[in-house]
């Protein structure tokens, strides 16, 4: 029977960064693509969480870290979802595919 | 590199989502973004695959040889968990249904919620409850609902770029396991469990991370404010 | 060069003679001949002088800010109360000031009130401080007590007109700035005032500003008197500079050029003067806080350090000795001064502006330009009697001045016919009688002139008035005669106030005149050279002739014969109302009895004086008001009582003023009339100077010539009556026109005042104008000229490097980008605008580094 | 608050005008905007105002003949490294010769302030839409300038290192130069233009001069020399009370910075005026044909200040200036640039180049006497008023050129008093010719003419102004032209005998322009002039206050400037 150890919620973390970072690629929904990057953040949260665990500090720079990072996921999210309504808005869609105008 | 280059799938114009609400100029010269881009994924394959897959699997011995002295939590609630992260995570990345990945999601978050509180973070864990999936995840429901049309579940999801995406998907899984599995960590070897983090985190945030806390309350502040300024609607200036 | 060799030569022998004199006079002082032993001034604190002329500054400012919200609110009544309340409790306090001095013993009569340090920088250490020494104090009380009644008189004076508070505020502001004047210790606050007069005196000739001649006369007496300041600084900084000597402090910061001059003079001293007494050279300065005999040696600009440096302390030698540039300074010093004097006293060659600046109201003019402000010079020489007393050359310039504005003024005084021209060009003339006496050294009887003048000079201007009030602002005489019976009142004050002036023996001007030209005729070697004083009598004794005739002249032609202001010249005669003469004798009568009331009854009055004013007096008057505010046309009336009760109050001042300087002749037999009341009052002032000139003076002149200059001076006082009586009375005469006919050219020249403003128009103002306009010019053309030439060059050189810019630069730079551009166009397919695209090429591109990472290390 | 008094003064209106700048970014409407910008204009001008009394207030006197051979301590120092490689300090603070002109500009730019609001009572009735008023045109941008300038000038006043001296110098140039280029009358671009070349040309020169000035200052060859030859001037630049130099741990010798390390060169301008005492800049041997290095420097800033001064021929940028430049924009220019001129003179030429100042001083004494008569002359010509008050100020400054050159206690006092009341007085003038301006829309001596019948007030302010500016006693301008007069008349009597004559001049000149516009008949075009305004009284009544109170007590202000500048005086005579 094994143990968790460090390396197990690592990988844990990378597994929900790959699935994040396909999240974020094959999605043209743009709520889609932010729930890929919520994902994403939550892999480093793991890792920091984690490695705070195994090598304790005294003022738990990894918890507070990922505290930080929970917070700018929040702040994130307010801001894209914002910007998603103000595109939908505009253009009826939030399929990233059509908001392109950046382009030319 | 050309050799296997050749035995490729049919280029990604084929793989390329056939159900897109609105149909995108498809490019007319020859070779698609997809395929270059399905070539670049491959050839990170070629290099790595072979490298890394046989040193994870035999790689994680010593890894469990010597974490077996560091920590008891119930071995099986982790596993629990640490699937059912896994799992979700893969429904919000697969799911055809927007809906679907948002509550996807929802199970991802819960569980790494749980994997805090394996790691003595109990604080963290709460906050991921209370603000993740109080806050974000209610949010992204709400812009689920006021924006795309969720009568068709089908295609409320639409998905392109597949096939790179799952080479991508493959080499990052691979390379970052490999790094987690066979990097020597530093763990510290006196490695007692941390207790009323609360308490440490409340503290720590007025003494050393001030500065930082401050901060970040001022971003929250010009987000709310941002937030509010994009979403609202236009004001035509006289 | 060598005309100014011999000048200084003059002059420096006349300084030897000075100094000789000086000497004497220290001989003098042992033997009786009263000089008694000079001390350090002393003081007395008196904490409230700064009262004095605070109540007039107070009056004028509460009639500057409401006067107008007042005067609307409570009728007109208001503003003037406020302004003769002031006057009334600046009198007041001067009284008791004067009590208090009176209490003093004769050598302490000094009150200090020292208020605030006003500048302290290095040597000049001014204090904001008031001083009342007899001088001083013998101006504060004319000032305000002759203020006093000048208010009142305007009371009825300026009824009808409709910025009366800001008249009052004026004259309240002008009687402030005399105070300062005459009560300031020192040079700057004295200057304080003596700007202040002048910007006062400003104001109200161009009271009636609409009308642009008022107002050019107005500029002009400023700036006139502007020329006069900056001779009087000149004059004051000079002898600061003497009194520290600078030059060695500040050899080494001036150019060479500076020095040398400095030092050529100092050579030129030397050679020119006799040896000894220029060993101690007179540039090394002052080293600061050395004291002899308790008295702190420095340069200073307050009076009383002054004085006592001069009177005890080895600063009196080093001034004489001292020379500016060849030139002996002291007498330098007192012209300079003296150019400040000119001005504010309107003498010659500063004259011009006084008789335009009968523009103004005529209280004005007698308040201003007769009585006070005008009298300045006089007061600045007396004040600094000790300075100029040391320098005979100052003391001739300033007589012979004198005189010489005297006899001018009369002359042109024969034939004006406006009797406010006249009057001012007899103030002139009395001016220059002042100037004669404090220039030989007779301080005390040019001040006694400044008094007596004071009065029976107001009483005329006032009189004067009250003629032009009666004949509805009538000034020229050819249109009056025959006022006798209409004003009885004026007519008995105006004539008195000509005998006061005339000289008849009867009157206070006779006592100061012939002291006057007496001390003149006796001065002996205090002017350059002793005929001068003979001369200069013979030159007043004649203006004394020309004096009693344009006067009595005046009077005749105003008083006697048959009204011959006609209706004809008034097209817009009001109804007549009828001469009253019951009314107004009722009002020269009761006028005692009313007085006071009447001061506040004229305030409210719209229209001052109608004929029944007197007895309409208490009365409402409807009437009055429906005739139109202001009784034009019809014939002439006596003005309203508060004027006639104020010409009455001063022609008994003009027979009152008599006892302080009465018959000093007398003295030989009766020993107590010896020293009139007003020369003992003064002598604490004087006495430094008593000494050095009573020693240059005649001596022993005896007492038959004494008799026999009064005889003479009665005799002409008499004979110009005579003359004007023949020529003028009634109007009967046709001698003045056929003289006329006979002289045209000498009249002509005579009546325009001898075209001297014409003369300074010319080679003054249109050269310093079209200077101004051809420097201007050369500002404009020139100087910004060169300026836009080099930005225009600049510009050129700017083009052509912009052109080699444009083409030949750029073209590379062109060449280059157009390229770039292709290249972008076909790199930039690449750039889809898809986050998706940019995120996987971004990760795909970490594989593979990382991956080569492991291929290669 | 004393800790960073004049921090606080220098830069809340700096504050202000950000805060201005962050406004913009929200949606308003036109009119709200200026009006917020107006508001916040106003708060940035009258803090510092009110810090400047509280600055005066607080200030200590030093009382005594001077501080031994230099000038007393600063005070209200604020000192701190800014630029550690080039050793640059944020060095501010005051003495007695730059506390006054710091509150004189906190002061006038209050003043100005409030002159640049639109009508109060009656709005824009005398607007007419060809000419809008410039108070109502692109409010925020322009006050904003106005705040800016503010910055530049009191950090100007109080910087006592010399790149901070410049860069505030700089920061003053460039507001100045868009208000009167945006604001200004019909030939605003070329005014503005000429103001900034010259002014530009000026500030190069200056530049040149400082940077010489900071090399020469770590030349340790230049300071063992001065080591040997001059030993008790040495002596007093090592420890002492005016410690400057100390010995670096390889034995060279350098400057004490605010952090506690040693620099091999300094731009402190104290250090500089004590090594300037020493006389190291005169070591520098001379060249380009017997040119020392000291007098090359002192010609440079001389220049340049006399640009700012202005000094006859370097004037003709003023009049178009003035002209061009809207009322405020005067006031501040006539009010406080120009004491910048002889206030920068004062502190670098006459402080840092004792000796070569000494051999200019006769040279600087005729500039100021045709300053003074030439200007004044000019003036009795001009026809257009504004061009004929700038003029004025050319003629009153040359009194202080003059003073500075006698070297005589009262001269020098009344040199650096007459910053202050011609501060006080010639933005009045150039307010009540805003007045008439805003009414009449034109500035034509000629064209007027009896107004003083329909506008008394504004008469009775035009007097007192112009009186104090002909220097009436017992108002501010005679004080410090006395002193000038007399202290210099000790030193210089024919050059002060010929700037005596201006007195007469003046009144001539200013009395003339009231015969013409106030007195006589009324010009019937102008027979429903309004008067005063309350924004107009509001700005002309302080002033005109200060000016009496100014006439009769200035000892208040001399016991601020006394001991410093005689002893600065003192220093330069080489007494």
């Amino acid at each position: 029977m094994f143990t968790p150890a460090l390396p197990h919620f690592l990988i844990v973390g990378a597994v929900l960064f790959a699935l994040g970072t396909y999240t974020c690629i094959t999605r043209t929904n743009a709520v889609g693509i932010l729930m890929g990057v919520e994902l994403i953040l939550n892999a480093a949260n793991v890792n920091f969480v984690a490695f705070n665990r195994y090598n304790p500090s005294a003022v738990l720079t990894g918890q507070v870290f990922s505290l930080m990072v929970i917070v700018m996921a929040a702040a994130e999210a307010a801001v894209a979802l914002a910007i998603v309504l103000a595109i939908y808005m505009n253009m009826k869609t939030i399929d990233v595919t059509e908001a392109d105008t950046l382009r030319e | 590199m050309a050799e296997p280059a050749a035995n490729l799938p049919p280029p990604a114009s084929a793989a390329s989502p056939p159900n897109l609400q609105v149909l995108p100029p498809p490019p007319k010269q020859g070779w698609s973004l997809e395929a270059v881009a399905a070539i670049v994924g491959l050839l990170a394959v070629l290099v790595l695959l072979g490298f890394m897959l046989v040193p994870v699997a035999k790689g994680m011995q010593p890894v469990l040889a010597e974490g077996a002295n560091v920590a008891k939590p119930s071995d099986l609630a982790f596993l629990l968990f640490a699937t059912m992260a896994v799992v979700s995570a893969g429904g919000v990345a697969f799911s055809r249904n927007i809906i679907y990945s948002a509550l996807a999601l929802l199970g991802t978050l819960l569980s790494t919620g749980a994997l805090y509180i394996f790691l003595d973070a109990d604080y963290v864990a709460v906050t991921q409850l209370l603000i993740y999936i109080g806050g974000v995840l209610v949010l992204i429901l709400f812009a689920v609902m006021l924006t795309s049309s969720i009568g068709d579940k089908r295609h409320s999801n639409p998905r392109t770029f597949v096939l790179p995406g799952v080479v991508l998907l493959g080499a990052l899984l691979g390379l970052l396991s490999y790094v987690a599995a066979r990097a020597p960590w530093r763990i510290a070897d006196t490695s007692a469990p941390i207790t009323n983090s609360v308490r440490t985190i409340g503290d720590v945030f007025l003494r050393e991370y001030l500065l930082p806390f401050e901060v970040v309350s001022l971003v929250l502040l010009a987000t709310l404010i941002g937030a509010v300024v994009i979403a609202r609607k236009e004001i035509k200036e006289p | 060069m060598h005309a100014l060799n011999a000048l200084q030569s003059l002059i420096l022998a006349a300084e030897e003679v000075a100094e000789h004199a000086g000497a004497v006079a220290g001989a003098a002082a042992e033997h009786g001949e009263h000089v008694e032993a000079l001390a350090r001034q002393v003081t007395h604190p008196a904490s409230f002088l700064w009262l004095i002329p605070f109540f007039p500054l107070l009056g004028s400012a509460i009639n500057a800010a409401l006067g107008l919200r007042l005067q609307r609110r409570f009728g007109k009544a208001i503003t003037s109360n406020i302004a003769i309340g002031a006057m009334a409790l600046s009198f007041l306090t001067a009284a008791a000031a004067w009590i208090q001095l009176l209490g003093l013993p004769e050598g302490e009569r000094y009150l200090l009130n020292d208020l605030w340090s006003l500048l302290s920088a290095g040597d000049v250490q001014v204090h904001f401080s008031f001083a009342l020494d007899p001088l001083s104090m013998m101006m504060t009380l004319i000032i305000t007590f002759i203020g006093t009644l000048i208010h009142v008189y305007s009371v009825g004076y300026m009824a009808d007109e409709p910025a009366y508070w800001r008249f009052f505020c004026y004259l309240n502001l002008f009687v402030f700035s005399m105070l300062l004047l005459v009560m300031g210790d020192n040079f700057v606050l004295m200057f304080f005032g003596w700007e202040g007069v002048g910007l006062c005196s400003y104001l109200l000739i161009g009271f009636w500003y609409e009308d642009i001649e008022k107002a050019r006369a107005a500029v002009k007496a400023f700036v006139t008197n502007r020329f006069g300041d900056f001779g009087f600084v000149l004059g004051l900084f000079l002898l600061f500079w003497a009194m520290g000597g600078a030059w060695q402090k500040v050899s080494n910061v001036v150019p060479d050029r500076e020095v040398r001059w400095a030092r050529a003079d100092l050579n030129y001293q030397v050679q020119a003067e006799s040896g000894t007494r220029y060993l101690r050279d007179p540039t090394i300065p002052v080293e600061q806080g050395r004291t002899e005999s308790g008295v702190r040696v420095g340069p200073t600009l307050t009076f009383r350090d002054l004085r006592d440096q001069l009177t005890l302390t080895s600063m009196k030698e080093r001034l004489v000795g001292m020379s500016f540039f060849g030139v002996p300074l002291l007498a330098l010093v007192g012209i300079l001064l003296f150019v400040g004097a000119t001005a504010k006293s309107a003498q010659i060659p500063l004259y011009v502006w006084l008789p335009d600046a009968m523009a103004g109201p005529t209280p004005v003019s007698a308040l201003i330009h007769a009585a006070t402000m005008v009298t300045a010079g006089v007061y600045m020489v007396a004040r600094l009697n000790f300075l100029f007393a040391l320098s005979p050359t100052a003391m001739t310039v300033i007589a012979v001045t004198g005189a010489a504005t005297a006899a001018f003024a009369a002359t042109i005084g024969f034939v004006q016919y406006d009797i406010k021209k006249v009057l001012a060009y007899s103030t002139v003339s009395q001016l220059g009688f002042m100037f004669i006496g404090v220039g030989v050294g007779a301080y005390w009887a040019g001040v006694y002139h400044l008094l007596t003048h004071a009065f029976f000079k107001a009483c005329l201007f006032l009189g004067s008035g009250s003629v032009i009030l009666g004949c509805h602002h009538e000034q020229d005489m050819r249109k009056m005669g025959g006022l006798k019976k209409f004003m009885p009142l004026t007519e008995k004050t105006y004539r008195y106030a000509c005998i006061a002036i005339a000289g008849f023996p009867i009157a206070n001007g006779f006592f100061s005149k012939d002291e006057i030209l007496w001390k003149a005729f006796t001065s002996g070697s205090n002017m350059l050279d002793p005929s001068i004083g003979k001369i200069i009598w013979t030159v007043g004794w004649l203006t004394a002739l020309g004096t009693s005739f344009y006067m009595w002249r005046s009077y005749y032609m105003t008083f006697t014969g048959e009204y011959r202001g006609g209706h004809d010249d008034h097209a817009h005669a009001a109804p007549a109302t009828a001469p009253a003469p019951a009314g107004s004798h009722a009002a020269s009568h009761d006028a005692i009895k009313h007085g006071p009331e009447d001061v506040a009854h004229g305030g409210k009055d719209d229209h001052g004086h109608a004929p029944a004013h007197a007895k309409a007096a208490h009365a409402d008057h409807p009437d009055h008001k429906a005739e139109g505010g202001h009784g034009h046309g019809g014939s002439p009336h006596e003005s309203p009582r508060t004027m006639t009760w104020v010409l009455a109050t001063l022609a008994v001042g003009c027979a009152g003023t008599i006892v302080l300087g009465f018959w000093p002749v007398l003295g030989h037999w009766v020993p107590a009339l010896e020293e009139p009341l007003l020369e003992r009052w003064l002598a604490p002032v004087l006495a430094p100077s008593h000494a050095m000139v009573a020693a240059r003076a005649m001596a022993e002149p005896g007492l038959g010539l004494e008799i026999l200059l009064i005889a003479a001076s009665v005799s002409v006082a008499f004979g110009g009556w005579g003359i004007a009586r023949a020529l003028y009375k009634d109007a009967r005469s046709t001698v003045p026109e056929r003289v006329k006919a006979a002289l045209p050219n000498l009249h002509r020249w005579m009546y325009n005042k001898y075209y001297v403003d014409e003369l300074y128009q010319a080679v003054v103002l249109k050269p310093v104008y079209l200077m101004a306009r051809a420097w201007s010019a050369f500002d404009a053309v020139v100087v910004d000229g060169l300026v836009n030439g080099v930005a225009a060059v600049g510009r050129f050189v700017c083009n052509v490097d912009g052109a080699i810019d444009t083409y030949i630069v750029d073209g590379f730079v062109n060449l280059f980008a157009n390229n770039l551009l292709r290249a972008g166009k076909l790199m930039r397919r690449i750039q889809t605008g898809r986050i998706q695209h940019y995120l996987y090429a971004a990760l795909a591109g970490a594989l593979l580094v990382v991956g080569i990472n492991y291929l290669f290390g | 608050m004393d800790a960073h008094l004049l921090s606080y003064i220098i830069f809340t209106p700096f504050a202000g005008a950000a805060l201005i700048a962050i406004s913009l970014a929200f949606p308003m409407q036109k009119a709200q905007r200026d009006q917020l910008a107006r508001y916040i204009a106003l708060a940035g001008s009258a803090i510092p105002f009110l810090l400047g009394m509280y600055l005066w207030a607080a200030y200590h006197v030093v009382g005594g003949a001077g501080m031994g051979s230099l000038w007393s301590p600063p005070q209200y120092v604020e000192r701190a490294v800014w630029i550690p490689s080039m050793s640059i300090e944020y060095y501010v603070g005051v003495d007695g010769i730059s506390v006054s002109m710091v509150i004189l500009s906190t002061l006038i730019s209050m003043i100005a302030c409030i002159a640049s609001m639109p009508w109060w009572k009656r709005k824009d009735e005398h607007d007419d839409p060809h000419h809008p008023h410039f108070s109502t045109v692109k409010v925020p941008g322009y006050m904003a300038m106005l705040l800016i300038l503010q910055t530049g000038m009191s950090g100007t006043f109080a910087s006592l290192d010399m790149f901070l001296f410049f860069v505030f110098w700089e920061v003053m140039l460039l507001p100045m130069y868009f208000l009167i280029g945006i604001w200004g009358g019909p030939r605003k671009e070329y005014a503005a233009i000429k103001f900034f070349l010259f002014t530009l040309a000026g500030s190069v020169l200056l530049l040149l001069a400082i940077i010489a000035l900071y090399y020469r200052s770590g030349d340790q060859q230049l300071l063992q020399q001065l080591a040997q030859s001059n030993r008790t001037a040495f002596n007093d630049l090592v420890g002492g009370p005016n410690h400057v130099l100390t010995q670096g741990p390889n034995g060279a010798w350098g400057y004490l910075l605010a952090d506690g390390t040693i620099s091999a060169r300094t731009f402190n301008m104290v250090f500089l005026s004590r090594l300037g005492h020493a006389g190291l800049f005169d070591l520098v041997g001379p060249f380009l044909g017997g040119v020392t290095f000291a007098k090359l420097m002192w010609v440079f800033m001389f220049i340049a200040f006399a640009v700012k001064v202005p000094m006859v021929p370097l004037h003709t940028w003023l009049p178009d200036a003035h002209v061009e430049a809207p009322t405020p924009i005067s006031v501040i220019l006539a009010g406080v640039l120009l004491k910048m001129g002889i206030y920068g003179m004062l502190r670098f030429n006459w402080a840092m180049l004792p000796s070569a100042t000494r051999s200019f001083a006769g040279v600087v004494a005729v500039f100021g006497v045709i300053n003074v008569v030439y200007a004044a002359m000019v003036c009795l010509a001009q026809k257009d008023l504004k061009k004929l008050i700038a003029y004025s100020s050319v003629s009153h400054m040359g009194f202080s050129l003059l003073g500075m050159a006698a070297f005589t206690e009262p001269a020098i006092s009344g040199a650096v008093l007459n910053l202050f009341t011609h501060g006080i007085i010639s933005p009045m003038l150039f307010l009540i010719v805003g007045v008439i301006y805003d009414r009449a829309h034109h500035r034509e001596i000629e064209g007027f003419g009896g107004i003083a019948k329909v506008v008394p007030e504004y008469t009775a302010l035009m007097g007192l102004a112009f009186f104090a500016s002909l220097g009436l006693p017992g108002l501010a301008g005679f004080v410090s032209e006395f002193l000038v007069l007399n202290g210099s008349f000790m030193a210089l009597p024919w050059h002060t005998a010929i700037a005596a004559t201006s007195v007469i001049i003046t009144a001539a000149y200013y009395l003339w322009t009231i015969q013409r516009m106030f007195l006589g008949k009324l010009n019937e075009k102008y027979a429903h002039l309004p008067d005063l305004n309350w924004r107009e009284r509001l700005t002309l009544y302080p002033l005109g206050a200060l000016a009496i109170v100014f006439g009769f007590y200035p000892d208040i202000l001399l016991k601020l400037i006394n001991t410093d500048i005689h002893a600065l005086m003192n220093v330069v005579k080489g007494a």
